[in-house]
Formats: C-alpha cells, structure tokens, sequence
C-alpha cells in the first residue's frame, strides 16, 4: 500500500502534477460554487472555449511564447466576459443564450484563425486537454500565484459575490458596483481557467469549475461550507486522478474528471432526500 | 496557377504532404505542376481542409496521399476524388503498432529489440487486392472476420484504417527503401495520366531510385559510428518506426504512444517511458518540428537527456535545411548520429 | 430599539429640509404605451405614504425608477436630492423577488446581506450588525426561524424575510411594494405596527397596497396612481368619489356610510376608510 | 457576381455542402428554438460533447462503420438526456448543474476511452470541426430524413412542447406526460447535433442551435414566426459561410459559426430596444 | 356562457354520488417537520371552499399535492375517486408562477395552453377552443390585453391571465392559491363573482386566503389549517374565537359586533364576517 502511495512520487512530473491538481482543484472548486450558485454552470465551459482565437493570435503574434500565451488567454477570456455581459445586460437575452453566442462565436473565431494560418502548429490537442504532465515549476508557481491572488480576492468580496449571486437588484440599491463586481467574479472565473488549462484542458475545466461545487452542494446549506467542501473534495480528485492516470493508463485529465464525476454519483446516491417531487 | 481547373503548363498533381510533393516534383520534373496541400511546418495528423483544398483536389489530374491513415483530416475528400488518387505507400510492408518493441504497460519490462524487427513471414506481402477499392461505404466487416492481420491497407481502402483496433505506422518515408516504392507507384500514375511524357517519368524513376539508395547507404554508413548499444530512439509520437526497423535501432518508446499526434499519455505511460530511458540509458529524446510539446521539454529535462528536434512529418521552408527529402533525411540523420554518437 | 436599527450614520444624514421623493414631469415608457406620464411630486421627509391605483398603474414601474433598477424616459428624480443611484439609504422590497430559494443561505444570511452596503468593501460583518440583523429578525417575528435554509419558507415568511432585510438595511426611505400581499392577518398587523414606529424616526416610507382600507387607517399621505397622478394627499382629500373613478373608471366609489366613508367595490366591496 | 456565385456550384463537394449546411441549419434552428426558451443553451453543447464516448466505443466495437457510428452516438446523446433528467428530476441540482456534471463526465469518459486505445487514432478533429467537405450522398440522405423526421415531430407535439417549456408544472396538471415529452425534446436535440456532426462539428454544434434562435428572438415575440426566421437565418448562414469559407480559405464549420455570429451582432445593434434598463 | 367552458367532456364525467376531495390521514414532511399532518376531509362536489390559516399552515402544500406535485408521505388522496395525476379536470393556479415573462407568447397563447389537455396528442385548437378562449378572458376583463406579450403585464394583470388559462381548462376542480393576492379591488370582485356563477355548475373550487372577511361572505365553506385541520364547516361554524385562537395563536379574536362577526387582529384588524 505505501508502495503504491510512493511509487509515483519517485518521478518529478508525478510530484509536479500532484501539486498542480491540487492547486487547480482548490482554485476551481471555489470559484465553482459562486459559478454553481449563480446557475451559470456553462459560463466555465464558454469562457475555456472563448480562450482559442486568444491563443491562436498570440501563437501569431509571440511566435508562441509560453508566458504570453497566459496573458493572451487571458485577454481573450476577459473579451468574452464582457461581451456576455453586454448582450445580457438589457435583458433581451436570457444569461445562458448570451454565453452560448459569445461561446460559439469566438471558438469559432479560434478555429477559423488556425485555420487560415496553417504553417505553425497549434498544439490544439494538448489545449483541449491539457498537459499535467509537462507543466513547468515556473508553471506551478503561477498557478500557485494565481491560487492565491483568487482565494484572496473571493476572501475579500466574500459579501459582496454573494448578495450578486443571491439577488442582483438588491446589488444595485445597496449602491455596490455590481458591474463592477460581476467583471471582477468573470475575471477569476477566466483566471482559474486559465491557470487550469494545462492540468485538465479546456474541454474538462468545466467539470472542475461545476463537479466538486455541486458535490458539495448537496452536503450542506452553508456557502462557507460548501466552498470549503468543494476545494477538499477537487483536491482529492486531482491527487486520486492522477494515481488512476499512473496505475491504469488512462489520460491524466479524463482521469481527474472521471474521479471527480464518481464522487459526485456517491454523494448523489447516498444523500437522497426525503421529499418525493412527483414528475416536474 | 490557380487552383481552379487545369493550367496548361503541365499535369496537375496535388500531393498531402510536402515529402511526397518533393518526390512528385523529382519524377514528374516540368512536366508537372505540384500543389502541396499540407504546407511545411504543418502537422498532417490535424490538418482541416478548407474549400480550396476541396477545390485544389477535384481540379488535380492526379492525387498523392501518403495513406496508411496519415491523412486522417483528409480521407473524406480524398475517398471523394474516385481513380485519380494514388497511395503513394500502398505496397510499403507497414508496421503494425504492435510490431513496435515498445515497453510495456507495467513498469518493470524487457525490451528484447529483436522480436519485432523482422516479420515479413507473418504477412503475405503487398498483394491484398481488395475487391473493393475507392469508394467508401462497403462494410468492411468481412476483413474483420478471416484474415484478422491484414492490415497492409493498400491506399484505396486506407480510409478505414481509423476504424481498426490495430492501425498501420503512417511514417513510411522514414525509410528510403520505402520511398522507393512511392517512386514506383508515383511514375506509373504519372505515366498512366499523362502517356505522353511516360519515358520522361520512368526515366526520372529510375535515377531517384538510384539516388535513394545512395542515401540508403549513406546512413548506414553515418549509423556505423554509433555503438550497437547506443542505438535506441525515444520520439514525441511513433515517428521513426521505420527507420529504427531498417536500421536496426531500438525503440525505447514515445511520449505519445501513438502513430498521430492526436493523442496522449497517461501518467503511467510516462513514467514507464522514464523509467525505460533510465534503464536504457538514453542520450537523446527526438521531436518533430511539427510538434510543440511541453511534454518533451520536461521529459528532456527530468531525464537529464538532450532534446533534438527532426524534421518527420514535413519539409522545411525552401531555404530551410530540410527543403529536399533528400536534405530532410541528412539533416535528421546527422542530428541523431550526432546525438547518440 | 428601532432607534438602532433605523439611525443612518453621520455619512448618509440628508438636510432636514431636503425633500424625501421629488419628481418632476417623470415619464417612463414601454416599447411606445406610457407606463408613467407626467408625474411630478414632492414627498416630506418622514411621511408615510400609501401608493395606490389600479393593477397596470405604474406602481411598481415608480418603485423600480425611485431604487435606480429603470432609467426614466422624461423628467427628474431626486431622492434627499440625489439621483436614484446615488442615495445610499434607500431599501426596496420588490413585488416579487426573482431569488433562487435553493441557495445555500439561511434566513440570517439574508438579512445580513443588507448590511453589505454600510460594510464596505474588505469588511467583514461586527458584533453591531449582528445585533441589528437579529432586532430586524425579531421584529418581523423570524427570530425562531433564523437558521432555516430560505427554502423551506412559507410564501408569508419569505415576504416577512425581505421586510426584515430592509430593515437591517437602515434606509431613510423605504419602498415596500405590496408587502401585504400573501400575509396572514396577524402577519399584516406586525408589519403594520412597525410602520408606526418609523414615523418618530423621520423614516420615510413608500408602500403600494391594493388594501384602500388599511390605506386610509394608517398611512399619513395617500399617492394615487393610474398612469398620471390621480391625487396626492392625505386620506380625506384623495378618497372622494371623482378621484377614485378617474383612476378605477366606474367600478369604485365612496359611499357615506354611518360609521365613515367606504369605499365599495362594484358589488360590494369591504374597505373602510 | 453571377460568376462569384456560380464557380462553387461547379465543385460537387460544394453543392453536396451546400444543401448539407442548409439543412442543417434548417433542423438545429427550429429545435434550437425550444432550447433558447427553456433557459438550456448550454444542452446543444453538452449533449454534442457527450457523444464522444459514443464514438469511441463504437469505433470500438463496430470496428467503424459510419452507420453504425450514428447509432453510436445518438445512444450515448440518449443516455446523457436520461442522466440530465435523473439528475435535475429531484430538485436538489439546477439544471445546468446537471448538465454540467453530466456532459464533463461523459467527455471525460470518452477522453479517457481513446487514450486506452492506443493503437489507433481516432480522428478527434473531425469530431470536434465537422468535415462538411467531405460529406458522402449518403450523408445526406440522412441528414433529410432527419430533418424531415424533427420536423414532423416539432410539428407533432407543438403544442406541448410549448407548454412544456413555459411551464412544467402546468404540463403536469393537464395530465401531459411531461417527463416522455422532456426525453423526446432531448432526443430530438440528440438527433439534430449528430445530423450535425459532418456539417459543423460537435465544437460549434451549439452555435447552429443557440445563434439562430436567439436572432429569432430578438426579432419576433411569436414562437411560430421565431422558428420560421431561425430557419432562415441558420440556413442562410450555411450557405453565406460556406461561399466565405470556399474564398477567403476559412475553414468551413467556423466561416458558418462566424456569419451566423455576425447576422446576430447587426440585429442586436440595430434593433436596439426603446426602454434602457439601470444597472442590472 | 360559463356552461360551455366548464361542461366537462363526457370521457371527463364523474359520477354526482364521488366525493370531489377525499383525504384521508394525509401527512407531508419536508426533511424532517411536518407541513401537513393527519387530515382527513372530505369536500362535496360544487363547494366553494375557502382554505385559511396563517402563514406557513400548509394551504400551498395541501395544493401541491392535490395537484399531484408532491406526493403525500402518508395516508390518501382521492380527487373524484381517482389518484392525484390522474385527474384530468383539475386545473391549479400556484402561489407564485416561476414562469419565464420574456417567452415569446402572447396572453391568448398561454390562456390557450390550458386547452392542450383536452386537445390529444397530434390535434391543433379548433374554432371551439378559440371560443373558449376568448370567453375565458372576457370573464377576467383581459380581452384587450389577449395579444398582448405576457412580459408585458403587470402583477395583477399576470394574475388574471392565469385564472382565465385555468377557466379554459374546463376544471370540475378548481385549485386558486390565492388568486386575490395583488389584484386591485375591481379585480379581486370580478374574480370573486365568477365564483359565484360557478356554483350552478357543480365545479368544486378550493380557494386558498387570508382575507378572513372575504372568505366569511363569499364561501360555502371554510377549511380552517394550521399543519393539522382546525375546522371544516360553514362559515359560522368555524369562525369561533377558539377556532381562531387555535389557527392563528392568541393574535385573533372573532368579536361580535352590532353588524355581525369582526375578525380581529391584534391591534384592530379590519375584516368582516
Ligand atoms: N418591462 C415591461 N415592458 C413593457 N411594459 C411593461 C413592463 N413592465 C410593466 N409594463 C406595463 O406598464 C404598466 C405599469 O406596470 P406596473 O407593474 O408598474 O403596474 P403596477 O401598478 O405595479 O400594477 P400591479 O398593481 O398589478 O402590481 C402596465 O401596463 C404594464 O403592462
Ligand atoms: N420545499 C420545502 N422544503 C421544506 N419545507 C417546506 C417546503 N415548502 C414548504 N415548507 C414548509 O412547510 C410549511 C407549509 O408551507 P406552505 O407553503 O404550504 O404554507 P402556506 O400555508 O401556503 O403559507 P402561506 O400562507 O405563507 O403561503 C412551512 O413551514 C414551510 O416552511
Ligand atoms: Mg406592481
Ligand atoms: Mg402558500
Ligand atoms: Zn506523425
């Protein structure tokens, strides 16, 4: 048994990996549960797509420069963020129908600006699913500054995402900025997105965003709680992920995902409620 | 000359990939206009056509794919194209992924490098003419039943090699012996589409055969300075499969355990793979320009063994060093002996 | 006890003299039909003021430009002489609050929120707000419910929740848009009772009510709406036949009865004023 | 401008994309209608992502016939319905939650079903970009008969889908068999993302939903009416992408995506609406 | 012409003798407490009933599971002798409709929504329905507002709409969770007048409120909760002081007066029985 537990531990990338699953996983899951609550589960998924055309020009523009791309991705995903804001703001489109047109629009925009520049090689496999195990310790010290900048600032604003979440008029005649605020939790939402591509991917990070926020979810009524909960239990995915990855030959970040997705199905098994809804 | 309908200037042929447009252009000379559709520096494995590739394709008065399902992205349209399209591998005796020596999945494993090498007797050769040829839509069933190991994939019916459980190695041309074939089968498309200059394109065959073999024993020769036991590769994805059965090195293994790039490893096949270069003691870790990999940069450093980078799935820029086949295979094979020597 | 709750800090105080609601020529319109036309207005500070009018009058349309949720298409608004947006102390309990009731917050978290604003950023809540969210609690007769996961709420102890909230909110101007609608009896006459208690506070209150009876009983000034400005006034002056049939046409009159005015619906109504 | 026209009607491969992208268009609008009204944008996505482990296991098991692979696809697009709505069924999860969990879960599945099978390489990319190019007679024959057989049953079942969409609980109490009718809208969104597949691929499927319906929307306050100019709009852009695409080298899915992109953003400029809502 | 939208199809016909609402040891619990507990009660068919008691009594659960939303977590329920879900002509209009106000329908679209059950798979609205229809928002005074977008309209606007969708269903059983709530007086009599008419026509309706006064002078009988049954009866019989005291705490009182019984709050209520 500690055999097991040890023998991945003996290879650097393994080391690297655990550490970065776990970091990934903490950003995610807390982050997540405003996302969860807010019942924009599809905004972690839009927003991980929007980042292509952002990649795809910085790849243009940087010559691919690995530090770069973070920022392009970035940019790209704070773009995206505000025009969702933008076609939802008026209320001629519901939230979800606006993050369905960015989304498509700009992925699309990614594919037809790798497409027109076809000599230089996107690694677009390794940008759907992430790279856990080539990540850089320069890569897991950003994420690690990342970890913290986020877990700082959702400490910060602690009050203020909720009432946002919880009730956006209530948001505007307490006199917060609620725009302001909605930009800022868009903006952690693409940071930990970003930070989480190349442990699981563009096309996994939206279960890290929604899995572990909805497992918690279902054990407490308490949003401390919840996001406490949620950070243990993606950060255990990652760790268990990853040795599944190592013992059972399956691609690292499916395997995380895959974890993630089984604890849930336990939780939502196990804590059936006592209420019967007929059909709804 | 635009894509659209023929030029005067000469046959047009469209070849996938930039190799096979060089050899095209070696045999056909000017008598033919060459349109490469995968540009240098482009990974075939992911390549998206556009309509003008469409297009490029209906116009061409012959087509060259590699086949052996390197043309993943292009099948569709090339099973779409009917008798003009031209495999330019067909007949090349392909490597089965498991006829690769790889490591195993468990972590302690022996790598006896000599099974694998040699298994010409399994196969009964080049000869499978398929019933059915170009069209696609055939069930394919009836090969799966029988003669379960066939998979030589003749180019016509490579489209469905994506839908075997056991697919072929793409990389031929990493073997000139192989590339040997392509001249065969290029010349006798070329003369069969344009009989006027058949003379011209044999003759031109004949010379690059000879060229070929040259350069065959040109390696041999540059692979002598290599110790027996130094002869072991480790790729970005199975790319050298070829060149390590006609050359007799080893392959320890790749970060993608794959014949595409469209792929990945699982922690336990990396770490298999790391313990394999430790064990083997390998000095140099092999990617293709084509491929951008964080994966190897780690590995390479984890390791403490060199990164080279090769030129494996597409020529250089015309300036580059690799802007021939020819220049390809020097530069790659000085880089490797150059690393292992 | 209320003293506490409703004491605006140094910050918000407004003029003594400054108007609570003035409105001038205020228009909003709807893709074309008015919602609102031409209504121009000047509410004292520390009154309590009954907004009456038909379904479709504009009622909540008015609430939703004085909290800063709808920009006016015409007109000027002011608020202890700022913009909507710009006057901190405001509190609105919409007419239906579109919240999510399976958040993970507990009754107590929701009445916390309204301290959000005097907070700050960087803040978290004091022993101070605690005791204020827990007098609001009290007041609206949650105190015993203060855990539960909102939820698990009746439609009447949701609508006592935000009361409450608003409460703790320690506005100088409160909007209450229907608050009475679901409440039981007993329920109605706690949130009544606290009305009462604002007056001596110079809490000005806006509360748009169906109920013309407990209108004329309780509140101070009557706003009655229907698209215009109808009257504006205190019980008496605005509960007189011809204004009640200009805004409800010819379904509503106030007869003289023996023990007061009463206001009749078309066959036979029960409001007393 | 004739010439421009006609010289991409030469290529058979345009004329068969064409009429594929039309009909396309045509399907996904008219189902893409009831998903932009029932708040579930996010479905086109995630049901398309959630037939990779379809795929994969009939790559698998079928050794790879493209009929077969259709079947392949709409069972794993079935399952996923069925998880969504044993998962949002009791109350404790909101719907996007649900889908979140399941559409990440079942990526993930299928992410890590390729990585195992090593030896052959699934052709991801055509998956996720379409390859409307290459698209066979056979093709679509089926994408008709799929698209008359949506259709038919949109037409059909009309008056409940309506109902269903507007208010379940109303559904319940006329005795509408709401839950058959939820798995048959599901279904059908699973049949229009497959037909789909070629054309666009499963990356931008959800732009060939959403997009058209959503312009619909800003356009028309009937449903009839809204269905009717999605339609036209999404074939519209089918065929205006595809001519971009053939001369500007787009690659084709994207040029689709992106002019239905643009034909929302000009009606969203320009039909502006009168009243401006504060804050929000 | 109520006769027409409320003829109940004859595959829909119940027997005169079936009791409409037949509960029997009825419990519901929600994690834990129960919301509804032990009742037993049976409702002859064409009764108006009024459901009172204070907030959080039960009256909406009570609803829910006649509608066959929630299933009960003991005892039964027979609505005309058949199971809850099964019932065809049961037509329920909740507390608060969680609709969607920007679905692009137009009122008559939603009104004719509660024609698809009697419409059948594969069949589209005849002239019939149409009438029915029309009649049907005629009947709550919406008829000019019919193409109208439903986001269009204000709170008791929206209110009607339901009511009339719930006449164009053609119910035997009548479920109005308090339909008054919000709606200006002239509405609340035309609602309350339709009542009246339906009588005639043995519909049975359940009417839940806590307008006290409404329901002495309006109702055939009154079902008194407060999580378990306090009374069924008439009016007389179930406004008692005990009654009351039982229901509502020691916050009500029933005084007699010289113009009948006054239902009292507190600190002086204002409703009439
Ligand atoms: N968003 C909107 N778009 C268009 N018209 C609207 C909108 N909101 C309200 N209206 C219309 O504006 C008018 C005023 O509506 P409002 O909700 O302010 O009335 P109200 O007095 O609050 O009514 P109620 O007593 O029923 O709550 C109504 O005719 C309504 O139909
Ligand atoms: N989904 C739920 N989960 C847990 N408890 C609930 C739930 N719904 C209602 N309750 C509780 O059940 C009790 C009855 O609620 P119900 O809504 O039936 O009351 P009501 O009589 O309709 O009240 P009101 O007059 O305020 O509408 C209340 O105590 C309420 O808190
Ligand atoms: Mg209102
Ligand atoms: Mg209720
Ligand atoms: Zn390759």
């Amino acid at each position: 048994m500690l055999d097991w537990l040890l023998e991945p531990l003996a290879f650097d990338f393994m080391q690297r990996g655990l550490l970065a699953a776990t970091l990934v996983g903490v950003i995610c899951a807390v982050v997540g549960c405003y996302i969860v609550l807010r019942g924009m589960a599809f905004l972690g998924d839009a927003l991980a797509h929007t980042i292509l055309p952002g990649m795809a020009l910085g790849y243009l523009v940087s010559g691919g420069q690995r530090g770069a791309l973070f920022w392009w991705a970035l940019a790209a995903a704070v773009v995206s963020s505000l025009g969702i804001g933008a076609l939802s703001r008026d209320g001629r489109l519901k939230q979800d129908t606006a993050i369905g047109i960015v989304f498509a629009g700009m992925f699309a925009l990614g594919v037809a600006l790798i497409s027109t520049a076809r000599s230089y090689a996107v690694d677009l496999s390794h940008f759907l699913f992430g790279n856990i195990l080539g990540i850089t310790n320069q890569d897991i010290g950003l994420t690690f500054s990342v970890g913290v900048l986020v877990l700082l600032l959702v400490w910060a604003f602690y009050k203020e995402f909720l009432v946002l979440a919880f009730d956006v008029q209530l948001a505007t005649t307490l006199r917060l900025p609620a725009r302001l605020l909605e930009i800022l939790l868009s903006l952690l939402t693409a940071v930990a997105i970003v930070a989480s591509l190349q442990t699981v991917g563009v096309a996994l990070v939206a279960a890290m965003l929604v899995t572990p926020a909805a497992t918690a979810m279902l054990l407490t009524k308490s949003l401390p709680r919840m996001m406490l909960l949620a950070a243990l239990i993606a950060a255990g995915s990652g760790f268990l992920g990853l040795y599944i990855s190592f013992y059972f030959n399956v691609a690292s970040g499916a395997a995380i995902v895959l974890t993630c997705t089984l604890i849930f199905v336990l939780v939502w098994l196990l804590r059936r409620p006592g209420v019967r809804n007929a059909a709804a | 000359a635009g894509v659209f309908g023929a030029s005067s200037e000469g046959l047009q042929v469209v070849a996938t990939t930039s190799i096979v447009g060089d050899v095209i252009s070696q045999i056909g000379g000017q008598h033919v206009e060459v349109t490469v559709l995968i540009p240098a520096g482009a990974d075939p494995h992911g390549f998206e056509p556009t309509p003008q590739d469409a297009a490029a394709l209906t116009s061409a008065d012959v087509v060259v794919a590699n086949g052996l399902g390197l043309e993943e992205s292009l099948q569709a349209l090339l099973d779409a194209q009917g008798d003009k399209v031209v495999y330019a591998s067909e007949g090349v005796h392909a490597l089965e992924f498991d006829e690769h020596d790889h490591h195993d999945e468990d972590h302690d494993h022996e790598h006896e490098g000599e099974e694998g090498h040699d298994h010409d007797h399994e196969h009964e050769g080049e000869d499978h003419d398929h019933e059915h040829e170009g069209e696609e839509g055939h069930d394919h069933d009836h090969e799966h039943e029988g003669e379960d190991h066939d998979h030589e994939h003749e180019g016509e019916e490579s489209h469905d090699h994506d839908h075997e459980h056991e697919g072929p190695d793409p990389h031929a041309w990493m073997n000139p012996q192989n590339v040997k074939v392509w001249v065969d089968n290029i010349a006798d498309a070329l003369a069969e589409a344009d009989p006027a200059h058949a003379a011209d394109y044999a003759a031109n065959a004949e010379s690059y055969k000879a060229e070929l073999d040259a350069l065959d024993a040109w390696i041999v020769e540059q692979i002598a300075a290599i110790d027996e036991h130094d002869r072991v590769l480790v790729t970005d994805h199975e790319t050298l499969g070829y060149f390590a059965d006609r050359y007799d090195f080893e392959m320890v293994g790749a970060l993608i355990p794959s014949f595409s790039t469209l792929s990945e490893p699982s922690a336990g096949e990396l770490a298999a793979l790391e313990a394999a270069i430790a064990e083997h003691g390998v000095e140099a870790l092999f990617v293709g320009f084509t491929v951008t990999s964080s994966l190897a940069e780690r590995v390479a450093a984890d390791t403490g063994v060199q990164l080279v980078t090769l030129y494996t799935e597409a020529l250089s820029a015309a300036d580059g060093p690799a802007a021939s086949y020819m220049d390809m295979m020097r530069y790659n094979v000085s880089a490797i002996v150059q690393a292992l020597k | 006890m209320l003293k506490r709750i409703f004491n605006p800090s140094p910050a918000h105080a407004h003029g003594q003299r400054s108007v609570a609601v003035d409105l001038r020529k205020l228009s909003v319109r709807f893709d074309g039909h008015l919602a609102l036309e031409d209504i121009s207005l000047q509410v004292e500070p520390g009154l309590r003021v009954a907004v009456v009018g038909p379904n479709g009058a504009g009622k909540s349309t008015l609430f939703n430009v004085l909290a800063g949720l709808l920009l006016p298409s015409a007109g000027q608004v002011r608020i202890y002489g700022h913009a909507p947006a710009q006057h901190h102390c405001l509190a609105y309990v919409p007419q239906s609050s579109q919240v999510d009731w399976t958040f993970p917050v507990s009754v107590r978290d929701v009445v916390m929120m309204g301290r959000s604003g005097h907070l700050g950023l960087l803040r978290w809540p004091g022993a101070e707000d605690r005791r204020l969210v827990d007098e609001s609690l009290a007041r609206v007769g949650l105190a015993g419910l203060a855990r539960r996961q909102i939820g698990q709420l009746s439609g009447g102890q949701r609508q006592r929740m935000f009361i409450a909230r608003a409460l703790a909110q320690g506005a100088n101007l409160l909007l209450l848009d229907e608050p009475l609608a679901g409440l039981d009896i007993p329920s109605q006459e706690q949130i009544v009772n606290i009305l009462d208690e604002l007056r001596a506070l110079s809490i000005s209150v806006l509360f748009a009510t169906h109920d013309l009876g407990l209108a004329a009983e309780r509140f101070d000034r009557i706003l009655l709406l229907n698209r215009r400005l109808v009257a504006y006034g205190s019980p008496e002056q605005v509960f007189s036949g011809e204004h009640l049939t200009a805004a409800y046409g010819g379904h509503m009159q106030a007869i003289e009865t023996k023990d007061g005015r009463l206001l009749l619906g078309d066959s036979g109504g029960h409001a007393h004023a």
